[in-house]
């Protein structure tokens, strides 16, 4: 007994001397260690050889040079290119998070998808290219066969000129439909302006870089207006200490967006009078003899009174302007002091190269037509047309037309019927598309008509500014067609989904970025194999005509949409342009042709390898500075006074009566006020005790609020006051919130006539008293958890005017209310 | 902690540290030792009369 | 049944009622080894800390309770090495509050860290400028000591003690405390500074940093001085729980008093120290960063009554109490100085660590807020529960206390 | 024990001109990119998001029309000679190269005690309080980078001013047979992705290098200098209020740096609303 228990405790006590002393023990304790630093569930990237593919960002109309560097086949990071003219080096956090699009397998189709469950549910099932192209093909070919092509719409959201977007419009036209609508874009808003005031169909082109006097009505300039990588590199450039002299910046818009902030002056006024401001530079411009006679006297029209053919006295823009646009009357509208009106105005007649830009936030939406007119004006009358800084008069890029195509009956009667959304129209004679109309064509009329649309490069539920209006119109058409790579809104609402590639894994061009001064075409190339059942939807046109009928497929001769491209960038190579960029010689820098343009290649194949590798082709800024036959307006002068105007509003006021014309066009001014540029009132029936305050959405660069979604990587970069948790925040001045007994923080139901969302407060000096401003891009219901459900979506609540003249929305006034919760 | 582990620098600071942990460890070390052995001893019954 | 464990001639309540009264502590236990489990399979998610609140609760906790389990190396230093008899009645509890304390803090400190399986990198792959290593050190090193310690205690149950090895080994251990007792001085006091000093070196926190002698800031022996102040006063009111609890005399009032004592002296020494380096730090390093002395205070709710309090309500106020004879030896005065000493020390652990942290040094930057999950609150809590687990569990197995059988006769 | 900086033979570090950042946050998301690092469904819990980069928002204070915002990109500062978070790390995973004044983190030697984020005032320390997200068939691990190991849970990580592409750029040099690095051939990330030229980065030791002629210009500053961390990070400002954010100033303490940048401050507004 004494005995085994002494023994007993020997052994224990000898056992724990033995492990602690023998190497077991610690060599668990370094195992286990080792074990946490190769835990299993940490992703462990693959190594391999590295190289980096040079492509083109088109994520947005953009086009920034980008370098992806590759891990085998791996892509693993996106850089800017120094080698591009586009943006030297940088680029927007959008494209820095491109990776996260392409490989977020959740947010995208693996294939072509049937929808099983109820429309906006996203219930998928998978079928063959095969099945889906047939399906939709017979669709096509029998409302053909009905008579009744027109039935078919397209919604492309492709940028303007862009082959794809050809390529879209060319199947509808092929197929018999004049439906072809597009996604709204400032772009709209310049054609028409630039027409009307030049008669030119060129796109805007600011030539940013070498002015010294920039004055922005609401161009986001760093929220991503134009070319985002372009823009902020200019900025960086007007900011060098070490650089030229600094150039001034002037930001027009109401709230502290970043522009406004990092601006050297920011003018706040009320939203929706830039016109009224613009004319009231001009007015102090005139009266101080400020302006640029010898562009006035000599290459211009309508400045002074007149007298046309019929012998009767018109008012010119002088007198309209000393008149009706004075610093006092103007001050009234804007809410600014008529002294700083003054002096705005001297500072920019006074500026070496002065120039007026105009823009709504990023320019994803449309703007006002005599709102851009009346800026663009002032661009005139200080003579900064064609001048370095100024604003540049370019031909559209030179690319090819695609060969006529070959017309049947059914197309004819087809073509021949109206636009359903009446672009065109007597009423709309300007606009090239109007997306609303057909909304609300669709939503009030009793059977749609609109059989089948499809609906490529957009996500107009999402996107569009309409209370939520084409989300109904897709719920009535019968067959929805999505072309979208992403299970985004819209796709989650058709029946029929054919996805794309995304940008990496597709060759598709960029045709002259928003904004850019000198002509330049954008190619970018797959960066890595498709990583899904996808295919191009350029391709997928092609092949879809060859099942539709022999006439569609005669319109569409190309094997493929590289032929396609080819095909249009034969007009590149007659007209000769640089296809490699060195960054010690930048394209706006203007050496009289002086800047290289002797081209190296020689034939066409070659220089389209070139483009291929490069992914750039691009003519320096042209050099000349004269204003001898530039325009091409009907007496080829820069037109104050619009006759293309005259004769649409005679024409309508043709076949109804004058008042009738006006009122249906949106213009409440009359005589020769009309063809002029002038400050139209935002009109609106909404009864404003009930909804005193307004809502404008705002856009930031940091977040996309396009058809494309935000990588997961941007939610990093926005502030935790304007997004908490679910909740987006709306900014409002603390004024308007104590009005309203509001405090920072408080949960309110922002309501509008349109309907009603849900969001934080946050109190900010920087936001307008009396607007309430909402950011764009949460709010999504399609995605991953990533991005659905983050906040809400301004679009659902906005109830849009008609912007005069060109019948686009207005879509930055609603009138709202504010309740707290 | 180790002479031999690659942290280790013939640094004052590092001989000031581990030297007095060290001697601290080494007092404990000893102490214990002693202890037990002494008590083994008595246990066996050489040396020491059991004091009790 | 049990009673073949219960020291002689000592009257321990049933053991259905002992077990009824552990139930509670129990369950505190139970709650912080779920929190724990949490914490170790989930990461450290589950508690509110974040980049801002770097250090949280938990900290404070630890703080804490080691500097009032400093009475146990204290008590020990006096009993053994400078030989103050009356406080070998004491002894044992203080040496048990100690463990309790230390193993406590090793325990949560090692569910703080983020990863607890490298724990040992401290160790292993150390870096002696760091406080934080010394630290470690000597918290080891000691809890070694504290055990060594405790482990005669534990032997001298009657069971046990019937084992001759068992017997003989207590015994010879318990001859040669005072050299244990020594190095657990030694180590005590420097982790006790280190403690201190992890503070006072973050030079880029204006709100902590302190200037210093050699590589120790001023914090470094305000942390000792301050432990040392108060474990006594802890000490004292620990035994006075249990006297109420039992409703025993368990102690000679002598202990207590010389504990009180040399409590009162030494929180009155750290109080005019603490003052002078509150001073200093105001006319010396706040200027120098930039800022004013109310600037810390601005925004949050932290105000400078945090430092009233601190040191004028629960510092001299309790030093006076313990200092003036009459006052300490009334029973009431006593407890509320005791506790007044051990609020002021936990509320300087405090602002030290949450205050330290909450209070933004970038102009740009902002206040943020903190509040504990129930996971927090849980390991928290815990370290009492196990705290009077273990003092129960000793009290009734154990002779803890020396005299208690000839201060409480069991009548036959 | 305090070793200098000076005898070391680079000291790379990064010029920030606030006037030309836009606050557009590719830096942020670039960094992020660039160096695998985690993004949770849900990034608005700011205080445990991680960001090497951050953007700070900051604002005149001023009321409408007046008030006027700016930026703060702040990366890791690798503050010189004796960084706050290095001495105070217990197990030897942070540690200054003297030979490029680069800060490094060793995230499987780190045992996630946080007391270097406690001691570091510039925030620039985060913990990785969950795993990293990258739920298996998701597929978003396909574009981690090989060249930055991902972190565990319970780890911190911080900047590293790219330190990967410094190896790169020498391999590459080495492999040219040069032993120097050009300025430009190693630039962080950040750098490189801004969009307007605001990061400059090379050697601040290179008189050549342009961020040490910037770092000398009257206009330049850093954060928190009174704190004698000697961040490498420098701003750029001719805006006196922005400049005065950057550290704790006691009354009449700051001075405006000249005459010429009190006017390029003047910002005008014109009364609206």
């Amino acid at each position: 007994m004494e005995l085994s228990r002494r023994n007993f405790i020997k052994f224990v006590a000898g056992g724990a001397a033995g492990t602690a002393l023998s190497p077991l023990p610690w060599k668990l304790t370094d195992d286990i260690a080792i074990w946490t630093q190769n835990w299993p569930w940490v992703p462990d990237p693959s190594t391999g050889e590295f190289t980096n593919v040079n492509s083109v960002c088109n994520l947005c109309p953009g086009g920034c040079g980008i370098s992806v560097r590759k891990v085998d086949t791996r892509a693993v990071k996106i850089d800017g290119r120094t080698d591009y003219p586009v943006n030297p080096g940088g680029i927007c956090p959008l494209g820095m998070g491109g990776l996260q699009l392409l490989y977020n397998k959740t947010i995208r189709y693996p294939g072509p998808m049937r929808r099983i469950g109820p429309k906006g549910k996203g219930e998928f099932v998978m079928i063959t290219w095969d099945e889906a192209l047939d399906i939709l093909a017979k669709r096509i070919s029998n409302l053909r066969k009905k008579g009744m092509p027109e039935a078919v719409a397209a919604v492309d959201g492709n940028q303007r000129m862009s082959t794809m977007s050809v390529m879209v419009e060319r199947l509808l036209t092929s197929v018999g439909s004049p439906n072809y609508v597009t996604t709204p874009s400032i772009d709209d808003t310049y054609l028409i302006s630039n027409l009307l005031l030049q008669g030119t169909d060129g796109p805007m082109s600011y030539d940013l870089e070498n002015a010294d006097y920039v004055l922005s009505f609401g161009c986001g300039l760093l929220e991503g207006w134009g070319a985002p990588g372009r823009v902020m590199n200019a900025w960086g450039l007007w900011h060098d200490s070490a650089g030229k002299t600094r150039a001034k910046i002037v930001q027009v818009e109401s709230r502290a967006s970043n522009t406004a902030s990092k601006a050297d002056r920011w003018v706040a006024s009320r939203p929706g009078t830039d016109a009224a401001l613009a004319l009231g530079l001009a007015h102090v411009i005139i009266k101080n003899g400020l302006y640029n006679s010898r562009f006035i006297n000599n290459f211009s029209f309508g400045f002074e009174n007149w007298t046309s053919a019929d012998g009767k006295d018109h008012v010119g823009f002088k007198s309209m302007v000393l008149d009706k646009y004075s610093p006092d009357q103007v001050a009234k509208i804007t809410g600014l002091n008529p002294e700083d009106i003054v002096s705005l105005a001297k500072d920019f007649a006074r500026a070496k190269a002065p120039i007026a830009i105009y823009g709504k936030g990023k320019d994803d939406l449309d703007g006002g037509v005599y709102e851009c007119m009346a800026v663009h004006i002032l661009n005139a009358l200080v003579g900064n047309i064609n001048k370095p800084g100024g604003v540049l008069i370019n031909d559209p890029l030179p690319l090819s037309r695609l060969p006529e195509i070959k017309q049947d009956a059914i197309f004819k009667q087809g073509l021949g019927k109206p636009r359903i959304d009446q672009a065109g129209s007597l009423q709309y004679p300007f606009a090239g598309s109007l997306i609303n109309n057909l909304t609300n064509k669709i939503i009030k009329s009793p059977k749609s008509p609109v059989d089948t649309i499809l609906i490529f490069s957009a996500n107009p539920v999402y996107t569009l500014p309409d209370g939520g209006a084409f989300k109904e119109a897709l719920e009535k058409i019968p067959f929805v067609i999505s072309f979208s790579p992403f299970r985004d809104e819209t796709s989650y609402m058709a029946d029929l989904v054919l996805p794309d590639h995304t940008y990496l894994e597709k060759m598709v061009d960029v045709v002259w970025p928003t904004g850019l001064q000198y002509p330049f075409y954008g190619l970018s190339k797959p960066v890595v194999e498709p990583l899904y059942n996808t295919r191009n939807s350029g391709d997928v046109i092609i092949e879809l005509s060859k099942r539709i009928d022999s006439t569609v497929q005669s319109a569409f001769p190309w094997e493929n949409f590289e032929g396609v491209l080819k095909a249009r960038a034969k007009g590149l190579f007659k007209a000769g342009g640089l296809v490699t960029y060195d960054n010690m010689n930048p394209a706006w820098e203007r050496k009289k042709y002086g800047n290289g343009s002797k081209h190296n290649y020689t034939s066409f194949e070659e220089m389209w390898t070139k483009i291929k590798a490069g992914g750039l082709w691009y003519q320096p800024v042209h050099g000349f500075d004269g204003w001898e036959g530039l325009f091409k307006t009907p007496d080829r002068k820069f037109e104050f006074f619009s006759k293309r105007v005259q004769l649409a509003v005679d024409e309508y006021a043709g076949k109804t009566t004058y008042k009738t014309a006006l009122k249906n066009m949106g213009i409440t001014v009359t005589g020769d006020q009309v063809c002029m540029p002038h400050y139209e009132a935002v009109s609106s029936d909404v009864n404003m005790s009930a909804y005193p305050l307004r809502m404008m959405p705002y856009e930031m660069i940091n977040l996309a609020s396009g058809w494309i979604p935000s990588p997961p990587f941007l939610y990093k970069t926005i502030f935790d006051n304007q997004l908490k948790g679910d909740l987006s925040f709306a900014a409002v001045n603390p004024k308007t919130a104590t009005e309203y007994g509001l405090k920072q923080g408080d949960r309110v139901i922002i309501k509008s006539p349109a309907g009603e969302v849900e969001a934080g407060l946050s109190l900010s000096d920087g936001a307008m008293p009396g607007i309430v401003y909402l950011p764009l891009g949460f709010g999504h219901t399609a995605y991953d958890e990533f991005l659905r459900g983050k906040g809400v979506n301004p679009n659902e609540i906005i109830d849009a005017e008609k912007d005069p003249l060109s019948g686009h929305s207005v879509w930055w006034n609603t009138h709202v209310n504010l309740v707290r919760i | 902690m180790l002479p031999f582990c690659f942290e280790w620098l013939w640094g004052i600071d590092h001989i000031i540290f581990f030297g007095l942990l060290y001697l601290a460890l080494v007092i404990i070390g000893l102490g214990l030792t002693f202890v037990g052995i002494k008590t083994f001893l008595q246990v066996v019954g050489i040396l020491w009369e059991k004091d009790m | 049944m049990d009673s073949v464990l219960i020291p002689a001639g000592v009257k321990r309540c049933s053991l259905k009622l002992f077990l009824l009264w552990t139930l509670p502590w129990l369950g505190l236990l139970a709650w912080g080894a779920l929190s724990a489990f949490l914490c170790l399979w989930k990461g450290l998610n589950q508690t509110n800390m974040t980049n801002y609140f770097a250090f949280a609760v938990w900290i404070v906790f630890d703080l804490s309770v080691i500097a009032l389990g400093a009475g146990a190396f204290f008590t020990g230093f006096l009993t053994y090495i400078i030989g103050k008899k009356e406080l070998k009645d004491i002894i044992n509890i203080a040496v048990i509050i100690g463990f309790i304390c230390y193993s406590g803090a090793v325990a949560m400190l090692g569910i703080d860290i983020g990863q607890p399986i490298r724990g040992w990198f401290i160790f292993w792959h150390a870096n002696v400028h760091s406080m934080l290593t010394e630290v470690s050190f000597c918290i080891t090193c000691y809890l070694v000591v504290l055990i060594i310690e405790y482990v005669p205690i534990i032997l001298a149950n009657r069971k046990l003690d019937e084992v001759p090895d068992f017997h003989l080994f207590g015994n010879n251990l318990h001859r040669i405390m005072a050299v244990f007792a020594a190095t657990g001085v030694f180590l005590s006091f420097f982790h006790q500074g280190s403690l201190g000093g992890m503070y006072g070196v973050m030079y880029a926190r204006p709100f902590a940093f302190r200037e210093g002698f050699y590589v120790w800031p001023w914090t470094f022996f305000l942390f000792i001085l301050s432990a040392i102040a108060s474990g006594p006063s802890f000490l004292i009111l620990c035994t006075k729980l249990v006297q109420g609890i039992t409703r025993k005399k368990l102690v000679p009032e002598k202990a207590f008093q010389t504990l009180a004592k040399i409590s009162g002296w030494l929180l009155a020494s750290y109080m005019i120290l603490k003052i002078a380096d509150t001073l200093g730090w105001i006319y010396g390093v706040i200027p120098k960063a930039g800022m004013t002395f109310m600037d810390f205070f601005s925004e949050g709710p932290y105000g400078v009554w945090l430092l009233i309090c601190e040191i004028i309500i629960f510092g001299i106020i309790p030093a006076v109490i313990l200092l003036i004879p009459k006052a300490r030896q009334h029973q009431g005065w006593l407890i509320t100085g005791c506790l007044m000493n051990c609020t002021g020390i936990v509320l300087n652990r405090f602002v030290l660590t949450i205050v330290t942290l909450a209070i933004p040094v970038m102009p740009f930057d902002k206040f943020v807020s903190y509040l504990p999950t129930w996971q927090e609150w849980g390991i928290s809590l815990a370290l009492i529960g196990f705290g009077v687990l273990v003092v129960s569990l000793s009290y009734r197995y154990l002779p803890v206390f020396p005299k208690e059988a000839e201060l409480n006769p069991v009548a036959e | 024990m305090k070793k200098g900086h000076d005898q070391g033979k680079h000291k790379y570090g990064m010029v920030i001109d606030l006037d030309k950042c836009t606050g557009c946050g590719t830096c942020m998301v670039a960094c992020a990119a660039e160096n695998n690092v985690s993004v949770r469904p849900d990034e608005s819990d700011k205080q445990r998001s991680i960001a090497w980069m951050l953007l700070y928002k900051i604002d005149n204070g001023k009321e409408f029309p007046d008030t006027e915002t700016s930026y703060f990109p702040r990366p890791c500062m690798h503050c010189d000679d004796n960084p706050p978070c290095v001495s105070v790390c217990p197990a030897t995973a942070t540690k200054i190269d003297y030979n490029t004044g680069i800060v490094s983190q060793i995230y499987t030697r780190c045992i996630g005690c946080r007391y270097c984020i406690a001691a570091c005032p510039y925030h620039a320390r985060t913990f990785n309080w969950w795993d990293g997200y990258f739920p298996k068939g998701k597929g978003l691990d396909r574009y981690l980078s090989p060249e930055v190991s991902p972190r565990m849970r319970g780890v911190v990580e911080k900047c590293s001013f790219c330190h990967h592409r410094l190896m790169r750029a020498k391999d590459q040099a080495y492999a040219e047979g040069r032993k120097e690095l050009k300025e430009g051939e190693y630039i962080t990330a950040c750098a490189e992705a801004c969009p307007a030229q605001a990061i400059s980065f090379g050697d601040l030791n290179n008189p050549g290098h342009k961020v040490s002629r910037l770092s000398k210009s009257p206009f330049a500053f850093r954060i928190l200098e009174k704190l004698g961390t000697n961040p490498k990070v420098y701003y750029l400002s001719t805006k006196d209020w922005v400049r005065k954010m950057a550290d704790n100033y006691l009354p009449g303490e700051f001075k405006p740096v000249s005459k010429a940048s009190a006017s390029a401050d003047k910002k005008t507004t014109l009364q609206g609303g």
